[in-house]
């Protein structure tokens, strides 16, 4: 499924890009992670929590940072594993300045479902990245306040 | 943890410790040996494994055990009103051919069952939409309607 | 009820019903053996993946569990065998990649099994499965089979380049038939899709194994259409057990359509498994793993090109098919899209040149195998689609292109059958009387004004056309070996007399919903001239009955009633011998009339209940003459029977939705002679609602990962009691000259000749609001038909 | 299938129910419709499930305050054949049959569905357009939310961890009041591809409210405001985030969501 977006924040590229480097940060922005390990620059050891409507599932996987290119962008890749199925995704973030203090989020990228996940959530994937998402900046823009 | 129940099946009363996953279907099947309920799906979709708790058409899979707790339950071997006897919607469907490998029939029967109680005069459409949730993949439906219409018409004769 | 004559033709009550409505039926998940436990499988979630390693340890410690197995541990033993080769073009045989019991290195479709964990009580099993964790390594995967024969595309098994199992063609050298639609006054081309289905019979595939080290004897119960082949399957080609070791029981069996004819691997693997344990090994399937394991039916990616003369006579057809076989080799599933399905593009018509072109194809998908139909669904859509459109396109009546091509009729008998250009030779057939039949049912001149006063009204009625043949009765087994089949197709018939003048009778046919033990019933008390209660039909033992080859292909009754037949006329000859023992006449001068041995020309007769007894107690036996009323016969038929029929469907298309709502549906079948017309018609009605469901509700799909999103009932779309209107049928009967009983077969029919004739209304409902639609992909959902309307 | 092991502790009255709630990861159990078949599969694996079926003061229906009343614990099947509901709210009983099938309308409560709220669930379009709140109930007292309040997101309401819904309360439409429920189903679940339901008041003024469509159900105030059913058909569904699957993608459910608001404008008309 294809998952592409745009969200503006009231911060600069700077900032934004700080706290998206920040392990302990990106722990409370993701939803449902329980735990976020730094293996080393670019890579983390996860373990998520998702619950929405009929699923709540543990998920255990890796995320990792390529491409990156301070300030401007990276591409996330993100292998999770859980009971129910796996999901992986290649998602290519970049920011944009707009003014000094906004900075335009877009990202675009290709999130596979493998097992039960799969096959029962065709319906709701959709939903559920969009859901997962708009949490994602909602979080952030929480971080980001004075 | 177990909990124990009571419940009345088929007029006989029983009593069990169960584990609260199991499901009531699995309780009749496994444990009463009341192997007439049948398990199709595991969406709650096909009806297959259809009884009634208290009166009312229930899918047996999608309600666990410790549910049923004090409830009154029927299955397709308590149907009939002796042994010897069939109920109307067993002899409808042996004599409109409204069954073929029989695996959907006892869901079948208990679903339609629940119809007729609570409109004893359908039409073929209430009769069709009413049996939604009841799948058959043999029949075509056709003479399970049939087989419907038939009990329905031997009900009436015998209340007048 | 003592009905003794006349049995035949008789919509006689089945007498297996008391069981079911009762709920007595006796389905392999209902037994419970002493010792029992119980067996869950860790699959694949992945369509295509390298299994880098499984960690069994966690697992292994679990409450209940008693054995875990994987890959590793079956590496030795050999995987499910295909059961018909077919031979590429260049004459090499086809690809036969192993199908493992687990697998070990690969993983080739989602549900493919990793391991199996065997614990004393279901929730067990389950829980220690979950608690095995797999490591894979995820490979691109290829969903369509006609992108998996491209250069680049992932391979799903190396032995096979490019994918490819085989490829194959028949008919008329594709240069004439080039020619011949070169030059046609008018081509109609239509490239489409039969899409996958999945069968879905309402019980789900169940096993339950168990050994006897003492006596070194397995029994193997199992959800299956025929025994004696899994039987044959499993101890000869897998497992390598001598056969007289296992016995095979198919009890109550919910359902078929062709997905319980397999031989599985958890058949073999439970088998496998109680041999080590010691202990009987049950698993059911989940409706969830069914949809990802039992063999779908279908998935063809056709473009076909039929040629016309300015009249509207057929010049050619050319075929080219894409056939996805999914992952691995399922039993049948190579004979599907070859010899089941080309054989048949021939149809009712006397098209003079025809070729198909096809390729079977591997793909990261659940393996493909007969269903309901096998092959002769793919061939009718084919044809009656493009006659259909042909007759939109040519400005010209759907019936009277019909009429105009049609074969005339033959009996077989006094006129000879009719060769194909594409090897099948039809026993006999009346083809225009079954679309006059229909016409005639329908009311067409008055539905067709209906149809355009609708129009004006600005509602979209359609009425579709399928006039089909199939080949049933498989088959003589001359001509299936010579086309690749690895077993014989006769079946087996064994009568059994009583002392006391009762009949039990052992049949290879397998009954799982077709009612055997009534039809055949009938054909026995009708032959004896006894009360059907005197007969019983024992079947699906291999214990009980010595032989048999199963029930699929609509063939139980045309081959084993016929096998029956053969048996019973062996038992009144020697019968007839032992009346004239009694009455010290000669065995020629004893005839046997409405139940009676009677000396021709006296007023000596015994009844024969009589003679059975004396058959048993052989006093005074002259020499030579056996005591016993015992014959067992092998029938093997001495060609396919060829039912067909016309089916016509009547549909209203919302225009503001695109909702199709089926409102009438007539089906005219023939199908031969007629047992018991109740039965014949209950398998019309369940035929017809599963061809329906293929046109307007059904298919897997697939995302281009190899994932089922469609795997539940809550998104693949049965048909239910509500989707349809009552069926109108009706039978003609054209004999089949062949076999004693004269009757061709029923079970697949309405399947066969359903499916196209919904398609074709809905785009005769567009086509009368001016859409002029070729195609819409099946299933016609709502969107489709409305997005057909947009263009 | 087997869900995963969990503890079942029975209330038999709601405070009971929430004192329960209030230790563990634990979910209510109502009608188990949408629950069960979710731990069948293994999706969802809670600690521990508090069955609140059978709290006989969740159950019914009545008229209270100027307010009809139906209690969470209430079925499908009871709200579809209620005379008090079909004479003064004839969609929630219309709704109600069309959920699910006989068997399901014999358990499965307004007040799960509600809960779990799932976007093509049929009761969402009904609350919303018939002004209703949904009464919750938790150890901090009860609470009163519109619905137009309730429905925050995929799966997402304004329930709070350790309540649990005890009510739905829907003001007594006023004499003349016309109301209509007009649903495409999907044909696989019959959950809603579109629910459309309508109540138009004496006034003249008209709640429009969609589920299936979008990710949450929602009132169409754009509808609303139009002045023909012309207009608030051209206008309906217009700026949402729509849903798409296989049986109705975005362009497509957008168009069922006008096609069936015009059906239900007309049978209100």
């Amino acid at each position: 499924m294809q998952l592409t977006g745009n969200h503006v924040v009231e911060a600069s590229p700077a900032k934004v890009w700080a706290l998206l480097m920040d392990t302990d940060t990106l722990a409370r922005i993701v939803p449902g992670v329980t735990k976020l390990e730094k293996i080393d620059d670019t890579t983390f050891k996860s373990t998520l929590g998702v619950k929405l409507g009929p699923v709540s599932a543990a998920f255990n996987g890796n995320l990792q940072m390529e491409n990156v290119m301070e300030e401007k962008g990276f591409t996330l890749k993100i292998q999770q594993n859980s009971k129910v199925g796996n999901a992986s995704a290649a998602i290519e973030i970049s920011l944009t300045p707009l003014e000094e203090t906004k900075t335009a989020i877009a990202f675009n990228g290709d999130v596979k479902l493998s097992g039960m996940l799969a096959t029962m959530g065709q319906r709701l994937i959709g939903g559920v990245a969009n859901t997962l998402s708009k949490q994602f900046f909602s979080n952030m823009e929480k971080e980001l306040l004075p | 943890m177990s909990i124990r129940i009571n419940v009345t099946v088929n007029g006989v009363a029983f009593s069990h410790e169960v584990e609260p996953r199991l499901l009531l279907v699995n309780y009749l099947r496994d444990v009463l040996r009341l192997t007439g309920t049948h398990v199709g799906c595991d969406t709650s979709s096909c009806g297959a494994c259809t009884i009634h708790v208290n009166g009312k058409a229930t899918k047996s899979c999608t309600m666990l055990a410790v549910q049923a707790d004090g409830c009154e339950i029927t299955t397709i071997e308590g149907i009939a009103p002796s042994d010897d006897e069939l109920h109307p919607l067993q002899e409808g469907f042996r004599e409109c051919h409204g069954l073929q490998c029989g695996f959907c029939t006892p869901g079948m029967i208990m679903t339609a069952a629940d119809i007729l109680q609570n409109n004893p005069n359908p039409s073929e459409e209430e009769i069709r939409v009413g049996l939604e949730g009841n799948f058959c993949r043999c029949t075509g439906y056709h003479n399970i309607v049939k087989s419907v219409q038939y009990a329905a018409h031997k009900m009436k004769e015998v209340t007048v | 009820m003592s009905t003794t004559h006349g049995l035949i033709g008789k919509s006689v009550k089945r007498v297996e019903d008391r069981r079911f409505i009762t709920g007595h039926g006796k389905y392999t998940d209902d037994i419970i053996l002493p010792g029992q436990t119980y067996a869950s499988f860790v699959r694949s979630p992945y369509a295509h993946a390298k299994i880098l390693s499984v960690d069994t340890n966690a697992a292994a410690s679990m409450p209940g569990v008693v054995a875990i197995f994987t890959g590793a541990d079956v590496e030795n033993v050999n995987g499910v065998p295909c059961g018909w080769q077919v031979n590429f073009k260049n004459g090499h045989h086809m690809k036969e990649p192993k199908h493992p019991l687990l697998v070990a290195d690969k993983a080739k479709h989602v549900g493919d099994a990793i391991a199996i964990v065997i614990a004393e009580s279901q929730a067990e099993a389950v829980d220690a499965a979950e608690a095995i964790v797999v490591e894979y390594e995820e490979l691109p995967a290829i969903v369509d089979a006609s992108k998996a024969v491209e250069d680049g595309a992932p391979q799903v098994h190396d032995s096979a380049p490019n994918n490819i199992c085989f490829d194959w063609a028949l008919g008329n050298p594709i240069e004439e038939v080039d020619a011949a639609i070169a030059a046609s006054a008018h081509v109609t081309t239509l490239d489409f899709v039969n899409q996958r289905l999945v069968p879905n019979a309402i019980e789900p595939r169940a096993y339950n194994a168990s050994y006897d080290q003492y006596n070194d004897k397995y029994t193997l119960y199992t959800s299956t259409q025929n025994p004696h082949l899994i039987r044959l399957l499993m101890c000869a080609f897998v497992l390598g057990i001598p056969e007289h070791r296992v016995r095979v029981v198919g009890p109550d069996v919910g359902g078929g359509f062709g997905s319980k004819i397999f031989h599985y691997t958890e058949e073999a693997l439970l088998t496998w498994c109680t041999h080590k344990l010691r202990r009987p090994v049950k698993w059911t399937s989940t409706r969830s793993e069914s949809f990802l394991l039992d063999a779908h039916g279908r998935d063809h990616i056709t473009k076909a090109d039929m040629g016309f003369d300015a009249s509207g006579n057929i010049t050619a057809l050319r075929v080219k098919t894409y056939a996805n076989l999914g992952a691995y080799l399922s039993t049948f599933a190579s004979c599907v899209p070859s010899y089941l399905h080309g054989t048949l593009l021939q149809g009712l018509y006397t098209t003079p040149k025809i070729n198909i072109d096809l390729v079977a194809v591997f793909t990261n998908t659940t393996a493909v195998d007969a269903y309901r139909g096998a092959g002769r669904p793919e061939a009718t859509y084919l044809l009656e689609r493009l006659l259909d459109l042909a007759a939109h396109e040519m400005n010209m009546d759907p019936a009277e292109l019909r009429f105009k091509n049609f074969i005339p009729p033959f009996d077989g008998v006094t006129q000879p059958g009719y060769q194909t250009q594409v090897a099948l030779q039809y026993d006999s057939g009346n083809y225009h009387g079954v679309l006059e039949k229909g016409l005639a049912m329908l009311g067409y001149e008055d539905f067709r004004k209906a149809q355009k006063e609708a129009a004006n009204n600005g509602k979209l009625l359609g009425v579709g056309f399928s006039t089909y043949i199939e080949a049933c009765g498989i088959a003589p087994s001359a001509v299936v070996g010579s086309l690749g089949a690895r077993a014989g197709l006769y079946e087996v018939g064994h009568v059994r007399v009583q002392p006391s003048g009762k009949i039990s009778v052992y049949t290879g046919a397998h009954s799982h919903g077709q009612g055997h033990e009534t039809t055949f019933a009938q054909v026995v008390a009708d032959k004896l001239g006894l009360p059907m209660e005197d007969v019983e039909i024992v079947h699906g033992d291999s214990e009980a009955v010595a032989f048999g080859m199963g029930t699929y292909g609509s063939r139980s009754l045309a081959v084993g009633g016929s096998a029956i037949i053969k048996s019973l006329e062996k038992v009144i000859e020697k019968g007839k011998k032992i009346a004239a023992h009694k009455f010290e006449a000669n065995p020629e001068d004893v005839d046997f009339v409405e139940g009676r041995f009677v000396v021709k020309g006296t007023h000596h007769s015994a009844p024969f209940s009589d003679i059975a007894l004396r058959a048993y107690v052989p006093h005074h036996y002259p020499a030579g003459l056996e005591p016993g009323l015992d014959f067992s016969s092998f029938y093997d038929p001495a060609n396919f029977t060829y039912p067909f029929g016309c089916h016509i469907a009547v549909v209203e298309v919302d225009k503001e939705t695109g909702k199709v709502q089926l409102t009438r549906f007539v089906a005219v079948d023939d199908v031969g002679n007629i047992i018991n017309p109740m039965i014949v018609e209950g398998q019309i009605h369940g035929g017809v609602v599963q061809g329906v469901g293929q046109a307007l509700f059904e298919g897997a799909e697939y995302d281009e990962n190899g994932q089922l999103t469609n795997g539940s009932y809550m998104d693949y779309c049965m048909p239910r009691a509500d989707d349809f209107p009552m069926i109108e049928t009706a039978s003609q009967v054209t004999p089949c000259p062949h076999n004693p009983l004269g009757v061709k077969g029923a079970g697949e029919a309405g399947c066969i000749g359903s499916t196209p004739a919904v398609v074709n209304a809905v785009i005769d409902a567009l086509w009368s609001g001016g859409h002029k639609v070729k195609d819409i992909r099946m299933p016609l959902t709502s969107e489709r038909v409305w997005r057909a309307m947009q263009q | 299938m087997i869900p995963v092991a969990f503890d079942y502790q029975r209330a038999v009255t709601v405070d009971e129910a929430i004192a329960a709630l209030s230790s563990g990861d634990g979910k209510i159990l109502a009608g188990g419709h949408s629950l069960l078949p979710a731990m069948k599969l293994r999706l969802n694996q809670p600690a521990k499930l508090v069955d609140i079926s059978k709290i006989d003061a969740l159950k019914g229906i009545k008229e209270e305050d100027g307010e009809i009343v139906i209690g969470a614990g209430t079925t499908h099947g009871t709200i579809a054949s209620d005379d008090l509901i079909k004479s003064k709210l004839p969609f929630f009983a219309t709704a109600a049959a069309l959920i699910g099938d006989v068997q399901v309308r014999n358990h499965g409560t307004i007040g799960g569905s509600l809960a779990h709220a799932d976007p093509a669930a049929d009761w969402g379009a009904l609350v919303l357009a018939a002004d209703a709140a949904i009464i919750t109930k938790g150890s901090s007292g009860s609470r009163r939310v519109a619905a137009v309040d309730f429905f925050q997101g995929l799966f997402t309401t304004a329930l709070e961890d350790g309540e649990i819904i005890t009510e739905v309360r829907i003001p007594v439409p006023a004499e003349g009041t016309k109301t209509s429920y007009q649903k495409f189903s999907q044909p696989a679940s019959r959950f809603a591809i579109v629910g459309c339901a309508i109540m138009k008041k004496a006034d003249g003024k008209i709640n429009i409210a969609f589920t299936g469509v979008g990710e949450v159900p929602f009132r169409d105030s754009a509808a609303e405001s139009a002045a023909s059913i012309e207009a608030a058909v051209t206008a309906a569904a217009e700026g949402i985030t729509v849903m798409s699957d296989h049986f109705a993608s975005e362009e497509y459910r957008k168009h069922l969501a006008k096609v069936y608001l015009r059906k239900a404008l007309e049978a209100v008309a």
